[in-house]
């Protein structure tokens, strides 16, 4: 549960401060609101031994955090830089075996978090069988549908339940409500986790829940625990209604990244961007 | 002017989604989405039923706005008709690998990942594979990890599945129960040669098959231009690329023809 | 499939004729959006023998459709007049057993829909057990969860599939996108039905989908089969953001729906304003 | 100027509200409101963590934004402390009737329907049972038909239940042991005997049960002011009548001293 008594404003120390080592993190999709801010703050703090659960694909940030070889594992539907190519930190830790993969699809993710939810054990998915996925994942299960007459196998996906939720947003209010808009996969990530981190481009003034049409695309800060400000916070990703994707960045990083010492050095260069 | 490799496959694509309600194309996939464009673009001119069309990733054609879930839930409902699919490898019984070659999980080339392909390919009637590269690292005998599956037992619940394969030398249609790929057609400038020895499975053929067909001058105009002016708002540097191919081929067969 | 060649904006009486005999109807709860307006363009239809599925509880839209006869049976998790009591028609049907009653709690019903919204055969829910609503719906089963290593019997909820929805909303734009803010339920019970029929307050000019805000709280055309304009189309209920519960008009219903007779003479009343 | 009876009730409320960060309160239920809103006033004058209210149907205290599920997947994943139930028919084993007396279906009085309680009742910690009708028709030795139960088997998943029954006369724990309720206090103005007649359960209870505590002074004032002014925001039918009340109540008193 989020803590009750906490400033509504805080800094990103603050919230990396949450994320203990050994805790499962949900990070969400490329263009859903990626808190890149909290991917320099997360280093800072060190937490290692980390779950990743991307809902549903990840890139950029979980790349980075399995670079500084703060990943034990990773459940995730793809691992990619879109255009930049293939994620280089997680492709050389899948061959060096250095962290575990759950692999997964898409829908299995949103299942998992939708089964946390609603408070239920797990939820039946289609698809799946006969699939190499399903083969390597001993926590998902096969049943037979008690509703069909004759077989028809079913998967059900066990609860996922992130300890921390992280994302960015463009805005949160004084009351600690925050604007996702129609990137809803934010608000099953909040529900689903006991802790939900926010960076935001900007906090105003009134009440995101007062008007009914901000009120839609908002969610309220009962399922968010703390939030800090971080303007251009999912740079070098985008941010819907804010910013484009910076491209040429995250190409400069994927080549950076070919090698562990293009990746330190990388490192190095944010923060001194940081500290400048 | 002829068309170009390209437009052949784009209008190779709208004829796969002809009578298609909706389609579904990936992020990155400004092939399939023009070749939806242009379904759309034909049955307007000719009067039937709309396609409505959904690019993920997209701002202009996101038709959701219940977060990246949505789209799998409205193919789970039957409101999704088409859907496209690559992979790093295709064998022949239509299984699909997008997580890496070699022993899982340590994969000696990773790819990025199943996405949401093993549900998809499920549910969706109409998923067209399509992979421009076609060589025999792609077109293997049996891939090393199944994504998703060509075909399932009988008591699978399956909606969907293989409905054609295209690649940059030809088309394939499927027959699930056999299982297995039927070279449907040879694209201009290769020979079913060329294909038996890019490809790493066994496929089905006529003794000479045909030649793909490219689209007839009314469909190449709306092609090039109201089909390429839609695709240059989401994908400008694409539609920038065929542009230029459009015009190196017309010089080409300028000169050709002042030869 | 909503039929994909409709104008845009309809009449309620096109809307009525998309309900067939025999047909299974959802409805929303009394502050989500009641189109009253197509009860009475339901009654001019006369299509009987439904089945009412009411999201998740029903007052008086059903009890009019019920005491018109033209329902077989009902699934709900209530039937009430809020503070106008109990819904006459509903109760003097359930003791004559002109209906059948399919018992039912709030999550229950979202459960099935949410079934069907993820083209699933059936939910899981906790809850349920050792009570005499589970006892008296054998179309819901028990199992063992398998993830648990201890006894951990489970409801399952089969997907609730209704043929046609109807609700009532602030506005739709002219390529059929629809407002619903934040009473999401409808949304749901759009995706889970074949067909699903809107009356709204407006009709505005610009595109709810194209700006972020607006688009946060719209359910898309792809699920909107067809749409009327109904001013007012909630009364007597209110409707979010534009007009309250007319409450006296409510207790007058419930007053003469308590006889038969009664019943017919409102019937006939409204339908004198209707002609008027 | 002492408590009116519906005062009691709510402060009542408000104390077994004690620790509860966020409490959920059904629609038109203007007293567990008013318990709910005290509490959080009284958690705030004496600095302790906040306490959320929100009142279904409300829109002033709508916290959801997710349709009329959220509050059911709030509660399963443990998000609210504290939620009211009632019941046409309520037993000593801690089972509520919401649909109906007589033989099921064919209910010779039919009420509305279960409602959430068949989910809430297992999930919700704290559910006060609250029903001013303290009656022999209400309180009944065995419910005919069960919404919800008052207990449950060991396997069967429970993490909620019965934490106490408030009504008219008095003020009941509940023991899941036993199972069943013990009388904790009388409301002022009421006897053991008339509580006990009124029941139509066994229930446990000191030979001479203390009375409900009113509200001290300054609490008393909270309410009437602050708790008031808030509760007419969304309650301003129930509000007026409770300001009558006092108002009855105080001169009632001033013509009792008087005398």
């Amino acid at each position: 549960m989020p803590p009750s008594n906490s400033a509504p404003i805080a800094d990103l120390d603050r919230l990396a401060g949450a994320v203990e080592p050994g805790m499962a993190l949900a990070l969400p999709v490329d263009y859903a609101g990626v808190s890149m801010a909290m991917t320099w703050a997360l280093l800072a703090r060190g937490a290692g031994d980390l779950h990743i659960v991307n809902v549903p694909t990840g890139g950029m940030q979980g790349d980075i955090l399995i670079g500084a070889g703060l990943v034990r594992s990773v459940e995730t539907s793809a691992m990619t830089l879109g255009e930049a190519g293939g994620a280089p930190c997680f492709n050389r830790a899948v061959k060096s075996g250095q962290i575990k993969l759950k692999d997964a699809t898409c829908p299995a993710i949103h299942a998992g978090l939708m089964a946390a939810q609603k408070g239920s054990p797990f939820m039946p998915m289609r698809g799946l069988l006969e699939s190499d996925l399903l083969k390597f994942r001993d926590d998902w299960k096969v049943i037979e549908n008690p509703f069909a007459d004759s077989a028809d196998p079913v998967v059900l996906i066990p609860a996922i339940k992130p300890d921390v939720a992280i994302f960015h947003a463009p805005m949160a209010d004084r009351f600690g409500n925050v604007w996702i808009g129609r990137r809803r996969e934010l608000a099953a990530m909040a529900y689903a986790s006991a802790t939900t981190l926010v960076t935001v481009e900007r906090v105003v003034e009134n009440n995101l829940l007062a008007d009914e049409l901000s009120a839609a695309g908002t969610l309220p800060a009962l399922y968010v625990s703390d939030i800090a400000v971080a303007s251009n916070g999912a740079w070098p990703y985008g941010l819907w209604g804010e910013y484009p994707t910076d491209t040429a960045e995250i190409i400069r990083y994927a080549r950076a990244a070919r090698t562990d010492e293009g990746f330190a050095a990388y490192l190095a260069a944010r923060a001194a961007d940081k500290a400048a | 002017m002829p068309a170009t490799p390209r437009e052949i496959l784009i209008h190779t694509i709208a004829g796969l989604l002809d009578g298609v309600r909706h389609v579904a194309v990936g992020a990155s996939s400004p092939i399939p989405a023009a070749g939806a464009m242009l379904r759309r673009a034909l049955n307007r001119r000719a009067g039937l039923p709309p396609t409505r069309i959904s690019i993920l990733g997209s701002r202009e054609h996101n038709f959701f706005t219940n977060g990246s879930a949505e789209l799998f839930d409205c193919a789970g409902q039957g409101r999704i008709d088409a859907f496209f699919l690559g992979g790093g490898q295709i064998d022949g019984r239509g299984n699909i690998n997008l997580v890496g070659a070699g022993d899982y999980p340590r994969s000696s080339v990773r790819w990025p990942g199943s996405f949401g392909s093993a549900y998809l390919y499920y549910v969706v009637p109409r998923v067209i594979l399509f992979r421009e590269e076609h060589s025999p690292r792609v077109f293997v005998d049996k891939v090393d990890f199944v994504s998703a599956p060509g075909v399932t037992g009988d008591h699978v619940y399956r909606k969907g599945g293989p409905y054609a394969l295209l690649t940059g030398l030809g088309l394939f249609s499927f027959d699930k129960r056999r299982p297995g790929f039927t070279l449907e057609s040879v694209h201009p400038g290769h020979r079913l040669d060329d294909i038996a020895q890019a490809t790493g499975f066994a496929f089905a053929h006529e003794p000479a098959p045909r030649t793909t067909p490219p689209p007839d001058g009314p469909t190449l105009d709306l092609l090039r231009h109201q089909v390429l002016d839609e695709l240059n708002e989401t994908y400008p540097a694409f539609a920038s690329a065929m542009k230029a191919d459009i015009e190196r081929d017309a010089e080409r067969h300028d000169t050709g023809r002042r030869q």
